[in-house]
C-alpha cells in the first residue's frame, strides 16, 4: 500500500507489471470544446478506481471511451497488452453498469442477465447455471421471472450489476450506479458492490461525483476537473494531502483564506498572522478543514496557545444545528471561518455574538501557491 | 475557463463515418418513394402550370404565363378563388365555435371520462369522409329530420342541402375532430388554477373567460384554425356530394379540370394557387404566434 | 372524472355539440336496417335487405378486398421502409437528419387534392394509372410520413442506454437492433401499423385520381355509389366498416393506449 | 443479416400477394365496359351483359358505371397511355370528340355484321362507334306537387316551383339538349349560329333550380318529392314511373324535344380488343336490342330489332315520338359543347346562388 503523496503531473501509481487498464493521452473534443484532455492513467489489476469530479469534468466521457461507446479524438486505451482503442464495444468484454440501469424493459430479470451469455454463445445449460449464480450473488433468485418495471430501484440496480458481472468481464465499469437510489439504500449498495468486487478480484472503474462514495469504496481516487487530472491517490492521500486547492475544496469541506507568505513559516491573512508548515513565500492560499478547528471560549484561549498551534480570536456570528454536528460561523477580523464540532445532546451551544477563540494545529494547515 | 466543457456535451454520432454507406442504403427506399411520389410530381405540377392546354386534353410543352394571367383576368375564377376563401373561412370559424366548448370541457375532464370522450372525438376521424357526408345527405334532405323538425315548429323550411349551407354544415362536422385535437394540444398552458385565481380575484365567469381563458388558448385556436382552413380549402368529397353542382370551390374545380375537362395546365395552376393560399395561411399563423410571444 | 366546475347550461351545450359531431356516424346504423328502396331518414320500414344486397354486390366486395390487400401491403412496406429510415435519422445526426426528416414528412403538408393531381399527371405518362403498383406508391407517399413520424418519435424517446448496455454485453449492432431496439419500439410499431392501415384503407382523394375501371378501392367505390345512387347500401357497408375500425382501435388501445397514438 | 432476410421475405410476400391479385385484371378475357351508372347499369347488365356472358362463358364483362359521358371521356383521355376500358357506351357528340382525339377504333361491318342493319341515324359520320340506343329528353314532374301534367317546358320557369327544379347541368348532355330547346323557345332556331338567347333564357330559369347535380340521378328526387320538376331521358324516366308507388310523371312538351343517341365504341389499344368486338357484335344484335328496349324503353338502333319488340314498349320509346323531335346535329354540337359548358358555368349556374 502506498501512502505517499502523489504529486500532480506524475499520475502513474503502481508497477507497470500489474497494470490492467492504461489510458495514454486519451483526448476527446467536440468541435472547440474539450471534454477530456490528454488523460494518462493506469489502473492496477483487481483495484477499484473512482473517477471523481463535478458534473461536466469529463469523467463519464472517459468511462464511455473505455467502454467503446465514444470514439476518442486522440490517445490510446490499453487493456493488458492489447490496444483496444479502435475495437468496437461489443468485442471489448467490459461490464458496464449504467446510472439509469438500462435494463431491457421487454425481458425478464433472468433474460436480462442471460443476454450477455447468449451473445457469447454459451451453452444453454451453462447459461441457466450462471444466471442463477449471478442472481444468487445479488440475492435476487426469487425475482428471476419478473419484468424490470416490477422491481424497486435497488433491485433494478442489483440486476444491472448481475447482468454486467455474469459475463465475467475483464473490467467492470460503473457509471454513477448509486445516484438514483435513496440515501439508506445507497449506503447498503456501496458495501455490496465493494464486497462483490473484492471477492471476484475484478478490476473496476467507478464514476461518481459523490466524494463519500469515492473515498469509502475505492482503492484509488482520480480527481478530475475540466477534462484534466487533478490528482490520483488513495482516499487518504487525496483527503489529507490534496495536490491542488480544487482537490482540497472538492474532497471534503474546507475554509479557504488568501494571504501573503513571509517566507518564515507565517502567512499574513488580513490583520492576522497564521503559521503554516514549511517556509513558502509569495501569495498563497490557506485551507483548514472545519472539523480540525477547535472553538474555545475567549478567556480559555491563553491556555491553548503553543508552538504547534494557530490561535485566533473572533466573534461568533451564527450557530447551525445539523443533527450530529454543530456548525459555527466565526468572524475573524472580517473573514468568515466555519468550525464544526460534534454535537453533544445540544449541550454547550454558545450564543451568537459572544467572543470566541479558534485553535488548530499548524500541521492541519494546507498551503497552496497562488499566482498574484 | 473555456476548457470547462458544458454540462451536457453534444451526443456522439451513433454510427461512425465509415458506416455512411449503410446509412445511405437504409435511407434509399424512402428517398426513392419520396422522389417518385412526391418531389417529381410536385415539380412536374409546377412545370405543368406553365404549359399550354390544347383542346381535347392535350398539353403543349412551352413556357407561358397565360394560365396564370388568364386565371386572374377572368372574373369567374377570381370569384371562385374569393368564394373558396370565404367559404373556407366560414367553415373554419363555424368549426372553431362548435369545437371550443367540447375542447374546453375535455380539457377540464380527467381519468376514464376524459379517455371516453377523447375516443368519441377521435372516432369520426376513423370513419371515411364519404360515409359521414352520406350521413349528412340523409340528415339534411328536404324530407329529412332536420328540415321537417324546423317545419314542424312552424318556420319556413330552410334549404340545407345542395348549396353552400350544406357544404358548410357537412365540412364543419367533418373537420371538428381536427379542431378539437388542435385546441387540446394548445390548451397545455391553461391551468385550471389560473381560472380559480381569476375568480378569487373577483372576476365573474364571463370576464374570466374573456380576460384569462381565451387569451391563454390563442395558440391552440391559431393551430386549429390553420389546420381546418387548409383542410377546408383542399376538401373536395363533401362539396362534390353536398354542393348540388352550384358550389364551385378550388378543390372541386381542380378535380373537374383534371378528370372531366382534362385541362391539366389549368388544374396545375389552380393547385399552385392552393399552395400559395396555404403558404399565406401559414404566414398568418406564424405572425399570430409571434404576436403572442 | 367528469369536470365538476362546469355549469349545467355548458354541459347541455357540450352534449348537443357531441350529438352534432357524432350524428352522421351514428345515423348510418339505423339507416343500414332500412327497408326502403331509397335513402330516407327515418325509414318507414326495417329489414336486413341492404346487408343481403351487399353480399350480392361483387363490385363492393371486390373493392373491399382490394382495399384490405392494399392496406396490408402498404402497411408492410411502410414499416419495412420507415423503420430503418427512422433509425438512421434519429440515431445518426451527422447527415443533416432534420432536413431529411422534414423532407420525408413533407407530403403530409400538401393538400391531398394537389398531391393526387400531381401524382395523376406523372403516373398517366408512365401507365401507372389504375394499376396496383401505382396505388401502392400513391398510398405510400402519405403513409410513409405518418409511419416515419410515429417511429421517429418512439425511437427518440427510447433509453439509448439500453442499446449501449446490449453492445457492452457483446451484441453486434444488428443484434442490438433486433433484440433490443426493435422490441422496445413495439408500441410505436403497433401505432404506426394501425395508422398506416387506417390511412390507406380510408384514403379517397388521391385514390380517386389513381383508380380505374379495373381496380377500385372501397372508399372510392363508396364515393361513386353515393354519387350515382341514393340507396341505403352505403349505410350497411359503413356499419361493417365502423365495426372493423372499432376492432383495430381496440387492438391498438389494448396494446399501447389510444390517446398515445392519436393525441400528441 | 437476419433483418435483411426478414425484409426480403416481407417484400416477397408483398410481391406474391400482388401477383395473386393480378390475374383477374391481367386476363385477356375480361371486357371492361364503361357506361352510365345507376338504373342504366342495372338494366343493361340484366338485359344484355348477363345473357352475353351466358352465351360466351369464356368472356367476362365488367360493367364500370360512370355518371355521364363527359367523365367517361376524361377517364379515357387520362388512360390514353395504357387504356383499361375496352368498350364505352356514351353520347354521340362526346364520342365524336373522343374519336377526333384518336381514342376509338372504327366499328364497322368487320367488327359486327349487324352494323349493316343499323338505321342511318346510328351511323354518324366521323364517330368511331355506332348508335346502340335512341332516346329523347322529357319533362319530369312529381305527380303530387304538379297536379296537372305540364304540356310545355315553360313549367320549369314557373315561379310556383322555385327551388323545386332539378336540372342535370352541363357537361351532362341533358343540359346541352335543354340549351338547344331553350334557344328555340327564345326564338333562335339555329343553335349553330348562336345559343345566346338560350343561355339568357336559362339564366331566368336558374333561380328556380334546386340542384344542378341531382343525386343519385334526376329521377329519384322527383319521384320522392325532393324536387317537383326536372328534365331527364325518356327511357330511364319510363322505368322509374313504372316503379311501384312512384310519383314520377313523364311529359313530352308541345315545343318538341331533343333526340339523343348513345353510341357503342371500341377503345383503341384496349387490353381485350377481340373479346370487346364479340361483345359489341352482341350488343348490336336484334336480340340484345329488343331485350334492352323491353327492359328500359330505349329505342333500338337495329332495324331488325323492331319486330321482336312489343308494340306497347316501342310506343313508350323515342321511336314512338320521332315526329316531335327537334333536329339536332350532334356532330355539330360536339364542336360547340365546350363553349356551351363555359357559358353555363359563368352565366347560368351562378344566377341560382
Amino acid at each position: 500500500m502506498m501512502h505517499q503523496t502523489i504529486l500532480s503531473g506524475s499520475p502513474t501509481v503502481s508497477d507497470d507489471r500489474d497494470v490492467h487498464l492504461r489510458l495514454d493521452g486519451l483526448t476527446k473534443t467536440y468541435g472547440n470544446s474539450v471534454a477530456v484532455s490528454a488523460l494518462d492513467l493506469s489502473v492496477p489489476k483487481g483495484e477499484l478506481v473512482a473517477l471523481l469530479g463535478p458534473s461536466g469534468c469529463g469523467k463519464t466521457t472517459t468511462l464511455r471511451m473505455v467502454a467503446g461507446l465514444i470514439q476518442p479524438t486522440g490517445g490510446r486505451i490499453v487493456v493488458g497488452s492489447n490496444d483496444i482503442t479502435a475495437m468496437p464495444t461489443y468485442r471489448r468484454d467490459m461490464g458496464l453498469v449504467f446510472q439509469s440501469y438500462a435494463l431491457f424493459p421487454h425481458m425478464t430479470v433472468a433474460k436480462n442477465v442471460a443476454f450477455g451469455l447468449e451473445m457469447r454463445s454459451v451453452p444453454k445449460a451453462e447459461i441457466e447455471r450462471r444466471v442463477k449464480e449471478a442472481l444468487a450473488m445479488v440475492r435476487l433468485e426469487a425475482l428471476a421471472e419478473r419484468k424490470p418495471r416490477e422491481l424497486s430501484g435497488g433491485q433494478q440496480q442489483r440486476v444491472a450489476l448481475a447482468r454486467a458481472l455474469v459475463i465475467r468481464p475483464s473490467i467492470l465499469l460503473l457509471d454513477e450506479p448509486l445516484s438514483n437510489l435513496d440515501a439508506k439504500l445507497r449506503d447498503e449498495m456501496r458495501n455490496e458492490i465493494r464486497d462483490i468486487q473484492q471477492s471476484l478480484g475484478i478490476t473496476a472503474v467507478f464514476v461518481t461525483h459523490d466524494q463519500v462514495e469515492a473515498l469509502s469504496m475505492c482503492d484509488k481516487v482520480v480527481v478530475m476537473r475540466a477534462g484534466k487530472l487533478e490528482q490520483v491517490g488513495t482516499p487518504i492521500d487525496v483527503y489529507e494531502h490534496p495536490a491542488t486547492p480544487f482537490v482540497a475544496s472538492f474532497v471534503g469541506r474546507t475554509n479557504r483564506l488568501e494571504g501573503r507568505a513571509r517566507g518564515d513559516g507565517t502567512v499574513d491573512v488580513g490583520p492576522m498572522s497564521v503559521r503554516v508548515p514549511g517556509r513558502p513565500g509569495g501569495n498563497v492560499e490557506i485551507m483548514v478543514r472545519p472539523h480540525r478547528i477547535r472553538l474555545l471560549d475567549a478567556d480559555a484561549a491563553q491556555g491553548a496557545s503553543g508552538e504547534g498551534t494557530n490561535l485566533l480570536s473572533g466573534r461568533l456570528t451564527r450557530v447551525t444545528f445539523v443533527g450530529d454536528l454543530l456548525q459555527y460561523q466565526v468572524d475573524v477580523g472580517g473573514t468568515e471561518i466555519v468550525v464544526e464540532a460534534a454535537s453533544d445532546h445540544g449541550r454547550g451551544i454558545r450564543s451568537v455574538g459572544s467572543p470566541v477563540a479558534l485553535a488548530w494545529r499548524v500541521e492541519d494547515t494546507m498551503v497552496f501557491g497562488r499566482s498574484a | 475557463m473555456t476548457a470547462i466543457t458544458a454540462s451536457a456535451p453534444p451526443a456522439a454520432p451513433r454510427l461512425a463515418l465509415g458506416r455512411t454507406g449503410t446509412a445511405i442504403a437504409l435511407l434509399l427506399p424512402i428517398a426513392l418513394i419520396n422522389a417518385i411520389g412526391f418531389i417529381l410530381p410536385v415539380l412536374n405540377l409546377l412545370r405543368m402550370s406553365f404549359n399550354e392546354a390544347l383542346a381535347g386534353g392535350g398539353v403543349r410543352e412551352t413556357v407561358t404565363f397565360e394560365n396564370w394571367t388568364g386565371l386572374f383576368g377572368d372574373s369567374f375564377y377570381v370569384e371562385l378563388i374569393l368564394n373558396s376563401i370565404t367559404v373556407s373561412l366560414s367553415i373554419t370559424l363555424a368549426t372553431l365555435v362548435v369545437s371550443y366548448p367540447i375542447a374546453l370541457y375535455l380539457h377540464r375532464s380527467t381519468g376514464r371520462w376524459r379517455t371516453f370522450l377523447t375516443v368519441l372525438v377521435i372516432s369520426p376521424l376513423l370513419t371515411s369522409a364519404v360515409v359521414r357526408t352520406y350521413g349528412w345527405i340523409a340528415l339534411l334532405a328536404d324530407q329529412g329530420p332536420i328540415v321537417s323538425g324546423i317545419a314542424a315548429l312552424g318556420f319556413a323550411p330552410p334549404r340545407l342541402m345542395f348549396n353552400t349551407t350544406g357544404v358548410i354544415i357537412g365540412l364543419t362536422e367533418i373537420l371538428m375532430p381536427y379542431m378539437i385535437l388542435s385546441l387540446l394540444a394548445g390548451f397545455g398552458r391553461l391551468d385550471p388554477r389560473v381560472e380559480e385565481a381569476a375568480m378569487s380575484l373577483g372576476a365573474p365567469p364571463i370576464k374570466t373567460f374573456w380576460r384569462v381563458i381565451l387569451p391563454l388558448t390563442v395558440p391552440g385556436i391559431a393551430l386549429g384554425c390553420l389546420l381546418c382552413f387548409v383542410l377546408a380549402v383542399s376538401s373536395f368529397i363533401t362539396p362534390k356530394l353536398l354542393g348540388g353542382g352550384r358550389v364551385f370551390l378550388l378543390a372541386t374545380e381542380i378535380y373537374d379540370q383534371a378528370i372531366v375537362t382534362l385541362n391539366w395546365p389549368l388544374a396545375a395552376t389552380l393547385s399552385m394557387l392552393v399552395l400559395i393560399i396555404f403558404g399565406a395561411a401559414l404566414a398568418v399563423y406564424a405572425r399570430i404566434l409571434r404576436a403572442i410571444d | 372524472m367528469e369536470a365538476d366546475n362546469t355549469s349545467v347550461p355548458m354541459k347541455i351545450l357540450v352534449a348537443l355539440l357531441f350529438i352534432f359531431l357524432l350524428a352522421p356516424v351514428i345515423l348510418v346504423v339505423p339507416l343500414s336496417f332500412s327497408g326502403e328502396q331509397i335513402l330516407s331518414f327515418p325509414p318507414e320500414s326495417w329489414s336486413l335487405r341492404w346487408y343481403a344486397a351487399l353480399a350480392d354486390n361483387p363490385k363492393m366486395i371486390s373493392a373491399f378486398w382490394t382495399s384490405l390487400l392494399l392496406g396490408a401491403i402498404v402497411t408492410a412496406i411502410s414499416l419495412a421502409v420507415a423503420i430503418p429510415a427512422a433509425y438512421v435519422i434519429v440515431r445518426m445526426r451527422t447527415l443533416g437528419s432534420s432536413f431529411l426528416y422534414n423532407l420525408f414528412t413533407a407530403p403530409l403538408l400538401l393538400p391531398t387534392i394537389v398531391l393526387g393531381l400531381a401524382i395523376l399527371i406523372v403516373f398517366a405518362s408512365i401507365g401507372f394509372l389504375g394499376t396496383f403498383p401505382g396505388l401502392i406508391i400513391g398510398h405510400l407517399v402519405i403513409t410513409l410520413p405518418y409511419a416515419l413520424r410515429v417511429l421517429a418519435t418512439t425511437l427518440g424517446n427510447l433509453n439509448l442506454a439500453c442499446e449501449e448496455a446490449a453492445s457492452t454485453l457483446g451484441a453486434r449492432p444488428i443484434t442490438v437492433f433486433r433484440r433490443v431496439t426493435l422490441p422496445m419500439m413495439a408500441p410505436g410499431i403497433v401505432a404506426a401499423t394501425a395508422l398506416c392501415f387506417l390511412v390507406s384503407f380510408d384514403e379517397v382523394v388521391i385514390t380517386l385520381f389513381l383508380t380505374g375501371p379495373r381496380l377500385t378501392t372501397l372508399p372510392v367505390e363508396l364515393f361513386h355509389h353515393v354519387e350515382s345512387r341514393a340507396d341505403p347500401l352505403v349505410a350497411s357497408v359503413s356499419v361493417l366498416l365502423i365495426l372493423l375500425t372499432l376492432a383495430v382501435v381496440m387492438i391498438v388501445d389494448r396494446s399501447v393506449g389510444l390517446s398515445k397514438t392519436f393525441v400528441k | 443479416m437476419t433483418m435483411m432476410k426478414r425484409r426480403t421475405a416481407l417484400l416477397g410476400i408483398s410481391a406474391l400477394a400482388f401477383a395473386a391479385s393480378m390475374p383477374a385484371f391481367a386476363q385477356e378475357k375480361t371486357v371492361t365496359l364503361a357506361a352510365y351508372s345507376g338504373i342504366f347499369q342495372d338494366h343493361y347488365t340484366k338485359a344484355v351483359v348477363e345473357p352475353f356472358m351466358k352465351a360466351h362463358p369464356d368472356i367476362k364483362v365488367q360493367f364500370y358505371g360512370m355518371p355521364n359521358s363527359a367523365q367517361m371521356l376524361g377517364t379515357l383521355r387520362a388512360q390514353k397511355a395504357s387504356p383499361q376500358i375496352d368498350v364505352m357506351i356514351m353520347d354521340v357528340s362526346v364520342a365524336k370528340a373522343a374519336t377526333d382525339e384518336g381514342l376509338f377504333d372504327k366499328v364497322d361491318e368487320s367488327v359486327s355484321k349487324h352494323v349493316a342493319d343499323l338505321y342511318p341515324a346510328a351511323r354518324a359520320e366521323g364517330v368511331g362507334g355506332v348508335g346502340v340506343t335512341f332516346d329523347n329528353l322529357v319533362l319530369l314532374y312529381n305527380e303530387d306537387q304538379v297536379k296537372t301534367a305540364p304540356t310545355s317546358w315553360n313549367a320549369l320557369w314557373d315561379k310556383q316551383y322555385a327551388g323545386k327544379v332539378a336540372i342535370p347541368a352541363v357537361p351532362d348532355i341533358q343540359g346541352t339538349t335543354l340549351t338547344i330547346i331553350a334557344n328555340k323557345m327564345a326564338g333562335e332556331e339555329d343553335y349553330k349560329k348562336t345559343v345566346e338567347p338560350g343561355i339568357k333564357k336559362l339564366g331566368e330559369l336558374a333561380p328556380n333550380v334546386q340542384t344542378w347535380d341531382p343525386r343519385p340521378d334526376v329521377y329519384t328526387p322527383i319521384a320522392n318529392g325532393q324536387a317537383a320538376l326536372g328534365i331527364g331521358w325518356n327511357a330511364r324516366a319510363q322505368v322509374y314511373s313504372d316503379a311501384a308507388g312512384s310519383k314520377l310523371g313523364v311529359a313530352l312538351p308541345e315545343e318538341g324535344s331533343g333526340f339523343q343517341i348513345n353510341t357503342i365504341n371500341l377503345v383503341k389499344n384496349s387490353p381485350a380488343n377481340d373479346a370487346a368486338k364479340t361483345f359489341i357484335d352482341y350488343a348490336l344484335s336484334p336480340e340484345a336490342q329488343a331485350a334492352f328496349t323491353e327492359a328500359m324503353f330505349y329505342a333500338p338502333t337495329n332495324s331488325k330489332a323492331q319486330e321482336k319488340i312489343s308494340k306497347e314498349a316501342l310506343a313508350r320509346t323515342a321511336a314512338g315520338s320521332m315526329d316531335d323531335m327537334i333536329g339536332i346535329d350532334w356532330i355539330a354540337v360536339a364542336g360547340i359543347r365546350d363553349a356551351i359548358t363555359e357559358q353555363w358555368r359563368r352565366r347560368v349556374i351562378p344566377l341560382s346562388r
